[in-house]
């Protein structure tokens, strides 16, 4: 496996990358590289109502994207978008400027990244709604006891499927069935989910579900929003532009009705042609085995930084994602993450975009550890064994 | 309109490769559509989805399926006059067991545009329903 | 030149590629695809906030482009997007909604791209805005008495500075000055010049500039709007998501000051890294001497078409580009596209995203051929030969 | 305090190739500064595009700079330490000379991450903007 990710070849201040920022960004195997590269090379035009060779082939690789996406998900609508942020922004501005209203109530949650808080923010402002965020506990879990009282005349619940800073998973199925009897639509945020795990969009019952490419093999600039073709016909364009139209006058103009009425201008066909490689390459992943296999590594590690004297901010359930966060008791994570660098390490410091969930646990940031298919355990131990000599020499 | 037959077509355009002679294929075969001329292009007529105007209307007399369409385009009416050769001499009930796909063995859709091509699509799905419709 | 262009080598139909589609997009050079594939091969990160150096030759070769394209336009600000179509929307949300009220005129034209039209019209549906379009006269150019007298009130005015359809070049800085003269600022669709001349934003005058990168060179999914530092400061954010934000909490956010405000969300990073290539590869290209051979081909090209029967929507002034409409009398364009398309030779048929245009001109669309640095007269030659010879067989 | 000058710094910094060592230095160099006490900060303290805490005072007494500062990082107190020995010796008028690129040409910003070369440009301007008031 490694050997198809070249990256995974380069040498960092003279020592071999290991690459454990992967809830940030994954890398991209060769065969993602190469599709990109082949659509440059052999088949670049612009898409849609074209007659020549390449803009046929460049409208196929488009659409083949949307295809491979709409089975892998079993949605009945794909929007393409240019990633998670523009996906939720889409159903803010398509959906909830046409289906909310004043005094109505949007639920989120404490552990949502900034990307599923501030367009709510923006649109309560607007509009004069109610945001409700339930809280995080001290478990690192919802608290769905006040969950269950926020659906009380909410309209929409928007929720993040595994946080990135904690690696948890959230309860969806629960979720999304009480949201339901409660007559609330649900956004799901599964940009950390969709990287880790099949899902079957109809069958978990979500309304609305954003994710990345870039955060599961594929290229920068794309992602996703699957609708249900329910919720679909409730939405009102949002960007306009060429592709968008069916017709256009001076005195007005008509939109098309499918998923392209949301993909005003010149789409991102590179990058679907990119993505769609990414996906067919995971179709060969064994999800399930993988997962345990990156759970144990994130475990072990969360069990020995613990023993290190960090403190570590997460729970590693059966579900949750291997995403380690956790902070040395005096050192600067910053300081700590720069040191790392100098040995091939890369990490993430920060607030991860999730600053509400950050001040929920009292802290600034974490420094967090992120893992992904390529990722091995001797990595772990060699990160372990890094992290000490620098303890050692630092702290 | 000639009397060839649907095996004649796919076979006669099996044995070409040169895309022009495809396309000048096509082009000919707009001589074997039952024209509809454009004052019966209405609202009802026109096949959705394509980039020009194409037109259909169906009716079933007798067990047999009239079919008459017109476009503004000469390849399209082509596509119509493939059409027109498969619906002939075969009862609406056998039609509708007829796929588009057979245009795709033909290897004329590749030559067409994805546009067109689902232009195609759509005017057979169009043609299959008021088939069923008028049964 | 042409060996720089990979795709070129390509075959259709077995038969040498003469690529006559770049109004719509342009091919690219091998630089900017290796500097895609550098960037995934070696530094391929998520940029911003960290720490790791991947993360900070991401972050350098993102903003580099940045800084390239303010130097290149002497431009106070660069926001990144999607593409020209986000960049219009972008203004059409973050200026147009806090800076225009009920009963505010927004100047267009008739030649305007359906990217510059739609926003517009959905902001006007939303705000209670008045639409002023100005006409396209016989000559192809706009009617400036007309303009002028549509300024009264107007607090902006929304020009195409090169038409997609005729390559006719609008007086731009005659439209700047009698704007800013009555106080309305001035929105530049860019898309079809920045891909063929030297464009100095500060003393063009105008306030908003919107292009795309993959229209001149450069790969899809990515644009700029150019801001000067006066209407930067008038505008509010658009989408909310990480990177645009300083502090987030359930309080409410607060957001960055520099462009980052407006990149939401994992941005646009090889995208942008391949479009600082193609900007970088520009630099080497005489605008000048290329855009007088370029118009020398169309004119020819143009008088052939006539000579051959066909009318030609265009008329080739010093200043317009290198774009070829035409329509022959009775055959349908798209037929003779798909002709055309067997034997190598692709262009463009359809509404061009015109369609208030098309409307003035009494078509519904022309056959387009659009030429590029990489287009030689040998090309406009062979396709003039070979449109005689379909002419012949199938006319 | 030592008293090392800017070019025994700039030396040290050539001569060692591993960035964990350069980092080291800058980790060591943090005890030159004339530390800024935690209740001492405050907004107009603060250096902004900061990703960490950084927060310094200048003060000009007898044509000498003092300079206090105080992070919750060691790098960034580090690179504190860096600008106390560059203002070390120096009058006001030649600080206001200095440009951020000795510590470029020092090789010290290229081991730190964009962000945080981008904090030291930012102290940097703020501490040459103090100085130019209090003149
Ligand atoms: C004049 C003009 N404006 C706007 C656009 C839209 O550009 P994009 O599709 O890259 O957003 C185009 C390209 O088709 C154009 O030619
Ligand atoms: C949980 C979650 N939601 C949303 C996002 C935003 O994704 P993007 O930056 O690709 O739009 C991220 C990625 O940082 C994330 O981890």
């Amino acid at each position: 496996m490694r050997e198809q990710f070249p990256i995974l070849q380069r040498k960092i201040n003279g020592h071999d990358l290991v690459y454990l920022d992967n809830a940030a960004t994954t890398q991209k195997p060769q065969v993602v590289i190469d599709a990109m590269n082949d659509y440059y090379t052999n088949s670049n035009a612009n898409v849609h109502r074209a007659v020549h060779t390449l803009a046929g082939e460049a409208t196929d690789g488009y659409e083949a994207c949307r295809e491979s996406l709409k089975k892998m998900y079993n949605s009945d609508k794909v929007i393409i978008t240019s990633g998670t942020t523009e996906a939720i922004n889409l159903v803010a501005h398509a959906w909830g400027k046409a289906n909310l209203s004043a005094g109505d109530a949007v639920v989120l949650t404490e552990m949502e990244h900034h990307s599923d808080i501030v367009p709510w923010q923006m649109l309560a402002k607007e509009m004069n709604i109610e945001l409700r965020y339930v809280p995080v506990q001290q478990d690192l879990t919802l608290d769905m006891e006040i969950f269950e009282a926020s659906l009380d005349g909410a309209k929409l619940v928007c929720v993040v499927h595994i946080s990135n800073v904690l690696g948890v998973c959230n309860p969806v199925d629960e979720i999304i069935s009480l949201s339901k009897s409660k007559g609330a639509k649900v956004l799901l945020d599964a940009a950390q989910s969709a990287p880790h795990q099949y899902i079957d969009f109809k069958s978990l019952g979500a309304d609305f579900m954003a994710f990345s490419a870039h955060k599961m093999c594929g290229p920068t600039g794309i992602g996703a929003l699957l609708v249900t073709n329910d919720v679909f016909d409730e939405m009102q364009p949002f960007m306009g532009g060429g592709d968008m139209i069916e017709t256009v006058s001076i005195h007005g103009s008509t939109f098309q009705s499918n998923e392209h009425k949301f993909e005003a201008g010149t789409p991102k066909i590179a990058e679907a042609i990119g993505w769609n490689a990414a996906l067919k390459w995971m179709q060969e992943i064994d999800f399930k085995s993988e997962h345990k296999r990156l759970l144990e590594i994130a475990r072990w590690l969360s069990e020995q930084l613990r023993s290190m004297g960090m403190t570590v901010y997460g729970r590693h359930d059966d579900n949750d994602a291997a995403v380690v966060s956790f902070l040395h008791p005096t050192m600067n994570s910053e300081d700590l993450a720069h040191l790392l660098d100098a040995r091939g390490f890369a990490v993430r410091t920060g607030h991860h975009c999730a600053q509400p969930l950050l001040e929920r646990l009292k802290i600034s940031g974490t420094v967090r550890a992120s893992f992904y298919f390529y990722n091995t355990r001797e990595e772990a131990e060699a990160f372990v064994k890094q992290l000490s000599e620098i303890l050692e020499r630092f702290a | 309109m000639s009397d060839l037959t649907l095996e004649d077509l796919i076979e006669e355009f099996q044995e070409v490769d040169d895309k022009m002679e495809r396309l000048e294929m096509v082009f000919e075969l707009s001589e074997e559509v039952n024209f509809l001329d454009v004052e019966h292009w209405n609202d009802s007529t026109r096949v959705r989805g394509c980039q020009s105007e194409a037109h259909v209307i169906v009716t079933i007399e007798q067990e047999k399926i009239i079919f008459k369409a017109g476009a503004d385009s000469k390849l399209v009416q082509g596509l119509m006059g493939i059409l027109t050769i498969a619906l002939r001499d075969i009862t609406p009930t056998q039609a509708l067991e007829l796929t588009p796909e057979f245009a795709s063995d033909m290897g004329v859709l590749n030559s067409l545009s994805p546009s067109r091509s689902n232009g195609f699509r759509n005017m057979f799905d169009k043609v299959m329903m008021e088939i069923e419709q008028k049964m």
